[in-house]
């Protein structure tokens, strides 16, 4: 059986993709994880919907503040050149453009970019949170998730099955096998992790994939 | 004019049976008026209409809440019977398997939801607190969430049309006031309660600090003082 | 001939309408005046345009700062509990009716409260500024001016025939010979200026009047 | 990433012809880019919208300017020929006797002007930095400034849609920079300034001081550093 790549290594490989100077609000899960692998040489600001710009890493255990928390409830640490504001700032920032890149999870990417991230619908009930606004305003939307689902089913699908997060708003996914590019004309097969034919890929993929002239390794 | 409060039962005493209460924090208990919430579980006020991020997160999940510390939210309330609606971004628990007692209400037919997307809850409140009774916004279109809402094509893009949100009351956590009112905030802790304390008719603000006027400096202060109606210290 | 009150009068006569705890915001002329006059034992806080609550004195000869004007361009005194913002939570003040009280100047009031102060249409362009915001935003439009033009022409009108500054907005207009208050049956004149008769005040009023059961005269 | 521009002509060198420009300032020299406008001016771009909330008033007047002091404003570029449009609401000299260079070229057919009302003009411009493409507000309602615009009523009130305003360049007058782009404004100085920096393509910010990454207390940073593209101090 072909090896998957860990989730480290998929937040390494959005990483590579975050460029110097960008705004960068990562989400929930694997997205998290991208802080920690940004190439040396680039500095990136993190914005939280909690209301900071260019917090630190997670606190130690021992020093955390309740006044200084992701969006996902978790303890930062300060650093220098922070800064503080309300929800409607931090959302006119999202909305407004100002957010250079998002890196979400997802349930289901579809063919043409849409994206299901907020609600299983056997729950009936989901938490919308931030991803709406997150998928209408940033700049550039990646996602970054397993190739499949627990139960085997491809989450890279011809159409969404599951309620929408945003239409056409994805433009790369990585997964634990592939890096794919949402195009005009369709999916893109850019990268494969090692080991993995583009027929392997396209296996566990719903859509028909394209393949780009020059498909590369999965490179760190 | 006096707007310092000698207690926190006294500052909700007026909170009715029916009403529109805002409550501030973003989920955990930093920038939550926990002292404030726990009156008005005392108080009892029944048949709410809760404006929050969350609708539960930091009593049931300790979402942002220190290690080994109990939280008072939004779910307080809803443990005891007070609120028949909420109006959310995140109402439940992100794990179906631990869910909060807003989804069991819900899920027992006890309970409205209206679900809106974190900025679009935000712009809301702020846009009532600014004279704007409607806007044109991107977020959302496309979704369940849009289902019904006027659509408009600005620069090439739909949009829909959302409404401002007000409020009876708004329970905000700030962290320094002066006796005038003007306030600020620690960290994270602005998120919804700066927006809410300008956009409810009475906004009544726990503080960890009341400070004497000029103590604070006027470019720091994150919220001026005619947005504050009541302050609460321990 | 029958006197006039002067204006500092007019000013001190609106400032008996502020009451305690009241954000006020004041115009130019006559209006910039009542801030001197405020009935002891009563706190109001002055709002301006340019950015600030609960600002101090015109600032002495020798002590100006322009970073410290109001909405005039006047230099301002800084004073404990003051706050300063931006433009758009300055309005945001305003149109969202956190604003209890502006005192402004007119061209034109008519029977209907509509208030034209603006533009003079013989010039042909004019300086909205923040005129028809406090219009439409304020809680209470009192007008301060004197009752009739340098030429003689009445300046409460059945109708305005200078250009808007906001419909039905005025409900309470303070002159150099009387206090009429607006109300929906038209305008009622509630107070005199000393040795004038309701038909003086007749005479230089455009609109019939609706005489007060308890007509006064200006006290201070 | 290096947002710190040596010198005030290199930091305008790129605006272009017919570009949008806003410009800070309530109408004095406090809050106003006079040294970026100078630049500006001398570099000589032409066809210029100018986006203000006056169209020189303390070049002219001396609105605003400390006694014995000369002011830079947009007087400035109107007298260099370089405008060709101005967008604001307080365009003229309150004297007619005493008229600005706006309102000479305005006569003379050889400049346009769009009269915004004070809080609509800064609004439209807050909602281009926030991605709201249009929303209704009551100001101007039943007047001139409203005539072809859509209406609608809200609450038995009627109100005007009016929509989002971005440019290409923003000159805008801060007090202390970091190197990262924090900013802070000084007294009535944030104006329009703090939210022009939102809502425009490239803002060039010039200010009295550059201080090193962690010298602003972030509770104090009022345009936090992703607004800010340029800073240029003497």
């Amino acid at each position: 059986m072909l090896g998957r790549l860990p989730r480290e290594v998929i937040a390494m490989r959005v990483a590579r993709e975050l460029k110097d100077g960008d705004v960068v609000n990562l989400g929930l899960g694997i997205p998290s994880l991208c802080s920690q692998y940004v190439p040396e040489g680039r500095t990136v600001f993190y914005h939280s919907e909690s209301g900071v710009l260019n917090y630190g890493p997670m606190a130690e255990e021992g020093e955390e503040d309740d006044d200084l928390i992701n969006a996902s409830g978790q303890f930062l640490q300060p650093i220098a050149g922070m800064s503080f504001f309300h929800s409607a700032d931090a959302f006119a920032m999202i909305r407004g453009g100002h957010i250079d890149v998002t890196v979400l999870g997802a349930l289901q990417v579809s063919e043409r970019g849409d994206l299901s991230n907020w609600m299983l619908p056997s729950r009936g009930i989901g938490n919308v949170g931030g991803a709406m606004d997150l998928a209408a305003g940033a700049k550039r939307v990646i996602v970054a998730m397993e190739h499949i689902g627990r139960n085997g089913d491809p989450k890279i699908v011809s159409e969404c099955t599951f309620p929408l997060t945003g239409p056409r708003c994805v433009s790369l996914i990585v997964t634990d096998i592939a890096v794919i590019s949402v195009e005009k004309e369709g999916l893109v097969l850019r990268e494969t992790a090692p080991g993995w034919e583009p027929r392997d890929i396209q296996n566990e993929t719903e859509p028909q994939l394209i393949l780009a002239d020059d498909i590369k390794e999965i490179a760190l | 004019m006096e707007k310092l409060y000698a207690s926190f039962d006294e500052a909700v005493s007026d909170i009715f049976d029916g009403a529109v209460v805002m409550v501030s924090g973003f989920g955990g208990t930093g920038g939550t008026a926990q002292k404030l919430l726990l009156a008005l579980r005392n108080h009892g006020a029944k048949d709410l209409t809760i404006v929050s991020n969350t609708a539960g997160l930091a009593s049931l999940l300790g979402f942002g809440t220190l290690p080994g510390h109990t939280a008072i939210d939004v779910g307080t309330l809803i443990d005891n019977d007070q609120v028949i609606k909420v109006i959310a971004s995140y109402p439940v628990s992100p794990s179906p398997s631990k869910i909060n007692s807003f989804e069991s209400y819900f899920r027992k037919g006890k309970m409205e939801l209206e679900l809106v997307p974190q900025g679009t809850l935000v712009e809301r409140i702020r846009a009532g607190g600014a004279g704007i009774p409607a806007f044109f916004t991107p977020t959302g279109v496309g979704t369940q969430l849009s289902e019904g809402k006027e659509t408009r094509e600005f620069d090439g893009k739909q949009h829909i049309l959302e409404h401002a949100l007000k409020s009876d009351f708004a329970l905000v956590k700030g962290y320094k006031a002066d006796t005038l009112g003007n306030l600020t905030y620690k960290g994270t802790s602005q998120n919804f309660g700066a927006v809410m304390v300008r956009s409810t008719g009475i906004s009544i603000v726990e503080v960890d600090q009341v400070v004497n006027i000029g103590e604070i400096d006027p470019h720091l202060v994150h919220t001026p003082a005619l947005f504050v109606d009541r302050i609460v210290t321990l």
